[in-house]
């Protein structure tokens, strides 16, 4: 079934691992009835795929050469299932599979205690198809073939979300991510077939080539396109799945859709959107830009009044998303205005932030699994000391904050700092008007990123430090090692690539060179070490150099506190002459309280307080108090939307209400109007 | 290693350094001019450096609840703040380490530092601890989208993000009295004052729990950490500061390191910041602390401002 | 004896014998026996086709060409599956004490009675044999839809009966008046209505007469197809009707009804050019599709279900046809066989489910099957994946090249509607299963469902399901041919 | 003559058709089908002799005797076994279908203005004839309530058909005419066991009734 494509190792690494996916597949559902080798095979199987994938998207990287293929003729229909990786669909691929990798030695531990003995055979399944339809997706070729991985991939994301279907939520959660995509699939199929019948093929190649359509056919392609790939990247207002979905599914399931599934909407872009309709409108760039900081700001907002700490970082998926797309609509911008360095600086920018966020969300989400391992519940409230319980989830767990709020020395700085450049950048590359959005977007950038800082206080701050807050909590212990070993991985290559920016750069060039109109405009990567992208001398970065400085600065302030001999003395927190007892600590809610009534006019809060009456109304017993925050989208939006359908489906039924009568009335009907419609053509 | 690497090594060190030594300064002079303005006698200008050596003299205590997230954050917050006056220009029409990063890098490191602190402020488990840092990282996320705006518009300007070849390009044009740099200067003044937890946005003076921001945050330490703390803060201040005068008012800065001209340097810089001292004390003298919920008000002012300033610019 | 004729009196044959009385075994053995070996029968005429011989008999009056040897493949094989399912069927319901001599002998005659009738309807090649062909076929499954004599069959039975009786009027008209149009070039006698004759004088043909003719005919078959306003009787008696008989309505009945259409639809390209018949068939056939959407969104049986989404298969096939280009005729008899190949599943395991809750009622059944009678749930819900038309699986491709031949032709409008309501109705179907199969289970009051055993209606379902899922990626080369055939029929390149 | 012969019969079986629409008693409708039955073997016969085709005889034959006598006589025989003699109120009154009946008589003139004129120069009445006939069927079938009379409409859909295939073509293959005319017997007795059947469950052949299966 899988013939191997000529042309040396590397050329077979990915039908080798189309193979392994399958046989994993077989073995899978063989081994069903035992769930420990199971799981196993499952995740060994996927990890060796990924491998293969890596290896061959490493090579694709470094030659910039692409590989090409077939996979498979489908007989009956004469549908040939060829691939072919450029740099970019390599560059995606490894993303995946940076993450897929240790997610899925930590899924080893991880199933054991998540999901249920008799499910593991069903959750191994669909993650290696769901693995495997993303690898599908960023290699298609022909656009059947891509709808159908893409396709695939849905049906086997909500499989997962739904693997604990006995919950309404989770099944509500699926349904809606099925709905959802499925709208936007319908998007892209239909933009898609117009494509091909425009060009007269399937193979993207020619569909692509970006002089197909022209003029107000472009626009509405464009149009469909952005909202097909949009409910996948997750961006408002067609996000409403996101925060449903990815916290329904077991932990590493969710680092795998935050981090992977999202890019596959964020490929489709960069495919279809910006480099293959041709040079981009300016009017494009535009919605791309006011999509992006829409989903920026929104997206993080959400996530700073969750308490449920999957849902926060599920809300902080859509704002990552956000930024990309931001980066993406500067570049566009620059492309419909040919400043071809500009545009390969925003480029660079976003495809940056796509590898970045996959690390640090894939690391924060697997620090989250192993917390709702250890305590049984995904309220931050509840959490509280676990620092000390569980230490090295909890630096992890720092590090993935620091590196999501966009601060130096972390991975989050160069891509956000990269989005900045391009943002400044189109602004000195745009005429008009138009160049206020940038330091506009610029701002809200700026904003997003505080706004993140703060969740991410919050999220550490209140969950890991001071006293626990719940019994759960109290008793929580480490996780096994095999689970933080992943964790590691994820976070050392924060580190890494936070000191090193230059790395990423250098690996983008080959990928920023092989998209149409930015031939030879790859930003330059200051070695190593640091970046200093498009004009010369406007701005470049050295993070690692500065590092020293400020590691020297904390040798100072070390030596300036270090006393000989002093022991430090241990006493208990002051509480206003009070016992400190967890209920005494600052909640979360309260923590986030403040900017929830700054930002009022975007929450809408709705809170009520009813005090318990007692013997006398001044001394109540207790007092019960509910916060909440208007889901706007949901309520004017999809809500009416969806009783709109329901209403007219109702209405719908008097057609067939059991009288054989009126049945007989309708072929009469037809009978008579295609008669006197014949009458009319003697 | 190079000549003007070892160079900058040194200067980097000079200039971190005086900066240390000069903040302390700064803080017990608004302090001293504010008391005046009260017709009280106030503290010797010294009573800075007393203090610190009080507080490093004095032994570390640490809250029993607390971890290694505690210690870490005033040390962490103190490097941060170091570390960032080597991306300044101060006295020469260069900043020691700008071959490093320019504004993006300063702010972010800033950032950091402000992270490290807030987190820092949790360990304790005492409510004014999280009550601190919620309030601080709120008028943080305000203050931020202003900041770089302000910035935006000055750094555009010249057509450059990092400070030393901004602050060489604006010597060699001059103050250009241009009005979207007043604008910008106004914007960036109010952020200032806000970022340095002054009057109206907070109260350095104040251990009242429901007015401090900032030094709720610092309420759980004592001894060497919370001097590294107060030390951090003045050395932001005059950061702050130096930051201001040196983008919009140009004069005086030495474009080498002839004695003269360095001599010369200082004592423009010097008088430059105790004007913008004299006028942020008057600023605190004359106004009544803002209600929390007010102060977003105060910085979409400094936000509309800065975006004005770009606007009159570049069209 | 010829081989067609033999294909034809194996299952009367067969029909006979259940229909008599005797012992429960030999009923099942010929019963299954028979159906087998009528299967064989099929593929044997199938073969003599693929060697190059059009098998025919009766100066023509039985003729099979590409067209009616891949119905008749698909046919045959549904027979069996059913067959094969009737007995595991009958038998549960035995278990039961449901079933009496009477009925047993019913269903053991009628089954293998209404195969023998789609055959029947399969080969004609002579119109006035065809129509009587498929009247046969609703004589053969009137009763078995008051098999289960509710009173809801009745009714059901008698909305059948007169919709289809008034249907085969149509039809009948419409055949005389093709006739009429070709007289003058027609010859007396039996072979003046082959339709090989009709197509051959088409072009001297008086286009009213015949455009009259093809408009009746099309309403008339239309009918029996259950397309669009026709389809009323569909629902009702797939809930009423037992699930093996269903699964001969859904799969053979609609084959065989669509193959009639298919003759009719060629005789007015011959004549009248391809618009003419297309664009009725595109117009009927979204009309199918667009209907079934909020019935599926309201449905409240799960056979009912499976009814509207026929319904949406047999539109799907319609427009296919209805682009008027090759590439959409090859798609919908490509989504003829995989439809053929997916709804046994579907039927089988919804059948399964309602004998185990003795009723298919989505209030009697409640959610949470997946607990209760997991190997049939999963069936259920793999076969909704699969008639969903969601990858990987064959009715993707399907509709896929009826999508691209849509988009690439002249009615990009109607295609932007008809993919919509693809959408919708996946949105719909995997809401009514997904409430089936996970949905929250009945309360711990109502009486408890039989469990589910694997007998032989589950072995049969699951080895439906392994060949519905094999076939997504594998068709064995000469069914291939056969689609490839018959697309060569139906463009008109015999 | 023949011509005036065969515009007679087939202006009769519109008469009988328009009677029937105005008719609630029931066995005065199933003789007006079988008087109308009649008169579409009567135009077989003249065709018969006009043209001296004899196989035409058989099916003139052939409707005579099943269509005017024993599928009459069948029904009869079923409503009295029911016991139900009158036709309850239809959805329309008798004027309201008349002049629905006159609008559905002038579509099928007005499409058969467009036929195509046959040998015998009557084809354009008779197919405007059968079309009318069909269409008033087909609309008691929708008005009517009672399953017989659903079946007579039924049938007298089925003699426009008839008069088609007689009138305008010269009659169709004879086997062919005999399968159908066979299947057409069928069909009538399994619709008379299902209406026996019916009644004998709901105690009235009321069809409006049956209508539990909805959506």
């Amino acid at each position: 079934m899988v013939e191997p494509s000529t042309g040396g190792l590397v050329a077979g690494a990915l039908p080798a691992a189309v193979l392994v996916r399958l046989l994993t597949v077989a073995a899978t559902t063989a081994l069903a009835r035992r769930p420990r080798p199971c799981r196993w095979v499952a995740l060994g199987g996927s990890m060796a795929a990924s491998v293969l994938t890596l290896t061959m998207a490493a090579e694709v990287i470094v030659s910039g050469r692409e590989v090409e293929g077939v996979l498979f003729h489908h007989a009956a229909s004469g549908i040939v299932f060829d691939y072919a990786v450029t740099p970019l669909s390599a560059w995606f691929l490894m993303v995946l599979g940076v993450v897929a990798l240790p997610t899925a030695l930590y899924s080893a531990a991880y199933f054991a205690h998540a999901v249920a003995a008799s499910r593991t055979a069903v959750v191994g399944v669909a993650f290696n198809v769901l693995l495997g339809s993303v690898e599908a997706v960023f290699v298609a070729t022909g656009v059947i073939v891509f709808l159908g991985a893409w396709e695939v991939m849905t049906l086997a994301t909500a499989a997962l979300v739904a693997t604990e279907y006995q919950e309404r939520a989770n099944r509500l959660a699926a349904y809606l991510y099925l709905v959802m995509s499925h709208v936007g699939t319908g998007c892209l199929v239909a933009a898609f077939m117009v494509l091909a019948s425009r060009a007269g093929a399937t193979s993207f190649t020619a569909m692509l080539a970006g002089d197909v359509v022209s003029g107000p056919l472009r626009d509405g392609l464009f149009a469909l396109f952005l909202v097909g790939f949009g409910v996948k990247a997750g961006v408002i207002p067609l996000h409403v799945w996101l925060p449903e979905a990815h916290p329904a599914a077991p932990s590493s399931i969710s680092a795998l859709m935050s981090a992977v599934l999202i890019t596959a909407g964020i490929y489709g872009l960069y495919r279809v959107c910006a480099f293959g309709l041709g040079v981009p409108d300016e009017r494009w760039a535009l919605a791309l830009l006011f999509v992006g900081m829409l989903s920026a700001i929104l997206g993080v907002l959400y996530a700073l009044t969750q308490t449920d700490l999957k849902r926060l970082l599920a809300c902080s998926t859509i704002e990552n998303s956000g930024i990309v797309v931001l980066g993406l609509g500067a570049g566009t911008m620059a492309l419909a205005h040919g400043h071809r360095a500009v545009a390969a600086v925003a480029v660079a920018a976003s495809l940056t932030h796509v590898l970045n966020h996959a690390i640090f969300k894939g690391l924060l989400f697997l620090a989250a699994g192993s917390v709702v391992m250890a305590t049984g519940t995904r309220q931050i409230e509840e959490f509280g000391g676990l620092l000390k319980r569980m230490p090295w989830t909890a630096l992890f767990f720092f590090i993935g904050a620091l590196a999501i709020s966009g601060l130096p020395l972390l991975n989050g700085f160069p891509s956000e700092w990269l989005t900045f450049q391009a943002l400044l950048l189109g602004f000195t590359a745009t005429p008009g008007l138009v160049r206020l959005n940038f330091p506009v977007a610029g701002a809200m950038l700026a904003l997003t990123s505080a706004l993140a800082a703060a969740c991410f206080v919050r999220a550490f701050g209140i969950g890991f430090l001071a006293l626990p807050r719940s019994r759960p909590a109290s008793d929580a212990h480490e996780s096994p090692r095999l689970m933080l070993v992943p964790q590691a991985w994820l976070a050392t290559l924060c580190v890494a690539l936070g000191l090193f920016p230059g790395v990423t750069l250098r690996a983008l060039e080959t990928v920023i060179a092989s998209l149409p109109g930015l031939e030879a405009a790859a930003p330059t990567a200051a070695g190593a070490l640091g970046m200093a992208p498009g004009i010369s001398s406007f701005d470049f970065v050295y993070p690692a150099i500065f590092g020293v400085a400020v590691l020297a600065a904390l040798v100072v302030a070390l030596s300036l506190t270090a006393r000989r001999g002093a022991v430090v003395r241990q006493v208990p927190t002051w509480a206003c002459g009070g016992v400190l007892t967890p209920r005494t600590e600052y909640t979360a809610t309260a923590f986030s309280k403040p900017l929830l009534m700054i930002f009022k006019a975007i929450y809408r809060p709705q809170r009520q307080v009813d005090a318990l009456a007692g013997a006398s109304p001044y001394f109540p017993q207790g007092v019960r108090y509910r916060a909440e925050i208007e889901p706007t989208f949901e309520r004017y939006i999809y809500g009416p939307l969806l009783r709109g359908v329901v209403r007219t489906a109702g209405a719908m039924r008097v057609l067939q209400a059991g009288s054989l009568h009126a049945y007989l009335a309708y072929v009469l009907v037809l009978a008579v109007v295609l008669l006197i419609w014949l009458g009319g053509t003697p | 290693m190079s000549v003007e690497a070892l160079l900058a090594l040194v200067a980097a060190l000079l200039q971190a350094g005086g900066m240390l030594a000069a903040a302390p300064l700064l803080r017990t002079g608004i302090k001293k001019m504010k008391a005046r303005l009260q017709n009280r006698q106030g503290p010797p200008l010294l009573q800075g450096y007393y203090d610190l050596a009080k507080l490093l003299g004095k032994e570390s205590v640490q809250s029993e609840t607390a971890s290694w997230v505690y210690a870490a954050g005033p040390r962490a917050y103190f490097a941060t703040v170091v570390a960032a006056t080597t991306l300044v220009p101060v006295l020469v029409a260069a900043a020691p380490l700008e071959a490093t990063g320019g504004i993006l890098l300063l702010v972010g490191t800033l950032a950091l530092g402000r992270f490290a602190l807030a987190t820092a402020a949790l360990d304790t488990g005492s409510p004014f601890g999280g009550m601190g840092s919620s309030r601080d990282m709120t008028i943080a996320a305000l203050a931020e989208p202003a900041l770089m705006l302000g910035l935006f518009a000055s750094a555009l300007s010249v057509g450059t993000m990092n400070l030393g070849v901004l602050v060489r390009d604006l010597v060699q044009q001059g103050p250009s009295w241009h009005p979207s740099d007043l604008l910008a200067f106004a914007g960036l003044f109010i952020i200032v004052i806000a970022e340095t937890g002054r009057i109206p946005v907070d109260n350095p003076a104040t251990h009242l729990e429901l007015t401090m921001i900032h030094e709720a945050m610092a309420l759980e330490y004592a001894g060497p950490d919370l001097a590294l703390v107060e030390w951090a803060s003045a050395v932001k201040e005059l950061l702050y500061l130096t930051l201001l005068v040196n983008l919009f008012l140009p004069v005086g800065i030495a474009t080498g390191f002839a004695p003269g001209a360095l001599l010369v340097a200082l004592g423009a810089w010097a008088g430059k910041v105790f004007l913008l001292a004299v006028a942020v004390t008057l600023v605190e003298s004359t106004n009544a602390k803002l209600r929390l919920f007010r102060v977003p008000e105060l910085v979409s002012v400094s936000l509309g401002l800065a975006f004005l300033a770009l606007a009159i610019r570049f069209l | 004896m010829d081989l067609l004729l033999w294909t034809l009196t194996v299952p009367l044959l067969t029909a006979g014998v259940g229909g008599l009385g005797g012992p429960r075994a030999v009923k099942e053995l010929t019963m299954v026996g028979g159906l087998a070996l009528t299967f064989g029968l099929c593929l044997a005429v199938a073969g003599q086709f693929l060697a190059g011989s059009t098998p025919a008999t009766f100066d023509d009056a039985l003729r099979v060409d590409g067209l009616s040897a891949l119905v008749l493949v698909l046919c045959g094989f549904v027979g069996l599956l059913s067959g094969c399912y009737g007995v595991g069927y009958l038998r549960r319901n035995e278990r039961r004490g449901l079933v009496t001599p009477r009925q047993r002998r019913e269903f053991y005659g009628l089954i293998p009675a209404y195969v023998f009738a789609m055959l029947f309807v399969a080969m004609s090649n002579n119109l006035g044999v065809l129509w009587i062909a498929v009247e046969l076929t609703t004589l053969a499954s009137v009763f078995l839809i008051t098999f289960h004599n509710r009173d809801t069959s009745l009714e059901a039975a008698w909305k059948f009966l007169m919709l289809g009786s008034l249907g085969l009027a149509f039809a009948l008209l419409g055949t005389v008046l093709l006739f009429a149009a070709g007289q003058g070039a027609l010859e007396e006698g039996m072979s003046a209505l082959n339709w090989t004759r009709l197509v051959e004088v088409a072009p001297g043909m008086h286009p009213f007469t015949l455009r009259l003719g093809v408009v009746f005919a099309l309403i008339g078959y239309g009918t029996k197809a259950g397309l669009a306003p026709m389809h009323t009787w569909k629902p009702d008696a797939y809930r009423e009707a037992p699930s093996p008989a269903v699964v001969l309505m859904a799969v053979g009945m609609l084959n065989g009804a669509m193959y009639c259409i298919l003759r009719i639809h060629l005789v007015s390209t011959a004549a009248l050019g391809p618009d003419f018949s297309a664009g009725l068939l595109l117009t009927l056939g979204l009309l199918s599709v667009l209907v079934a959407v909020p019935f599926i969104l309201i449905q409240w049986n799960l056979k009912r279900l499976l009814a509207y989404s026929s319904i949406e298969h047999v539109g799907i096939m319609a427009v296919g046809v209805g682009l008027g280009v090759e590439a959409g005729v090859f798609g919908a008899l490509l989504h003829m066989t995989y439809h053929s190949l997916a709804k046994p599943v579907a039927l089988f395991s919804a059948g399964t489910l309602a004998q185990l809750h003795s009723s298919s009622d989505f209030g009697e059944i409640g959610g949470g099957t997946l607990g209760r009678a997991p190997v049939s749930s999963a069936l259920l819900v793999l076969s909704a994946v699969i008639i969903t038309g969601s990858p990987p699986f064959g009715l993707f491709f399907s509709e896929m090249i009826i999508l691209r031949a849509g988009f690439a032709g002249t009615h990009a409008i109607a295609t932007s509607v008809f993919l919509a309501a693809l959408v919708a109705l996946f949105c719909g179907i995997a809401f009514q299963i997904g409430r089936v199969v996970a949905g929250p289970p009945p309360a711990p009051g109502t009486k408890a469902p039989d469990p589910e055993r694997f007998d032989i209606a589950l072995a049969t379902a699951s080895v439906a399901a392994v060949l519905a899922v094999v076939s997504a990626f594998y068709l064995p080369g000469p069914l291939v041919a056969l689609i490839r055939a018959a697309t060569a029929v139906v463009w008109g390149r015999p | 003559m023949t011509a005036n012969v065969l515009i007679l019969c087939a202006a009769g079986m519109l008469v009988t058709a328009y009677l029937m629409v105005g008719q609630k008693a029931l066995f005065t409708t199933i003789r007006l089908y079988g008087l109308q039955s009649f008169l579409l073997g009567l135009v077989a016969a003249t065709i018969a002799i006009a043209e001296s085709r004899h196989e035409l005889f058989i099916t003139a034959a052939l409707t005579v005797v099943l269509k005017a006598i024993l599928i009459p006589w069948f029904l009869m025989r079923t409503v009295d076994r029911i016991g139900i003699h009158r036709e309850v109120e239809p959805f329309l009154n008798v004027p309201a279908s008349l002049l629905i009946c006159l609008g559905l008589t002038v579509v099928g003139y007005r499409v058969s203005t467009a036929f195509q004129e046959g040998a015998r120069g009557v084809g354009h009445h008779l197919i405007g004839v059968a079309l009318s006939l069909l269409l008033i069927g087909l609309f008691m079938m929708v008005s009517r309530k009672k399953a017989i009379t659903q079946i007579l409409a039924l049938l007298t859909v089925e003699n426009a058909v008839f008069l088609v295939a007689v009138g305008v073509t010269s009659g169709m293959p004879l086997i062919v005419e005999l399968g159908i005319s066979f299947d057409v017997i069928l069909a009538v007795l399994v619709l008379g066991v299902l209406v026996q059947r019916i009644v004998g469950r709901f105690e009235s052949m009321d069809i409006s009734r049956l209508s539990k299966l909805k959506g």
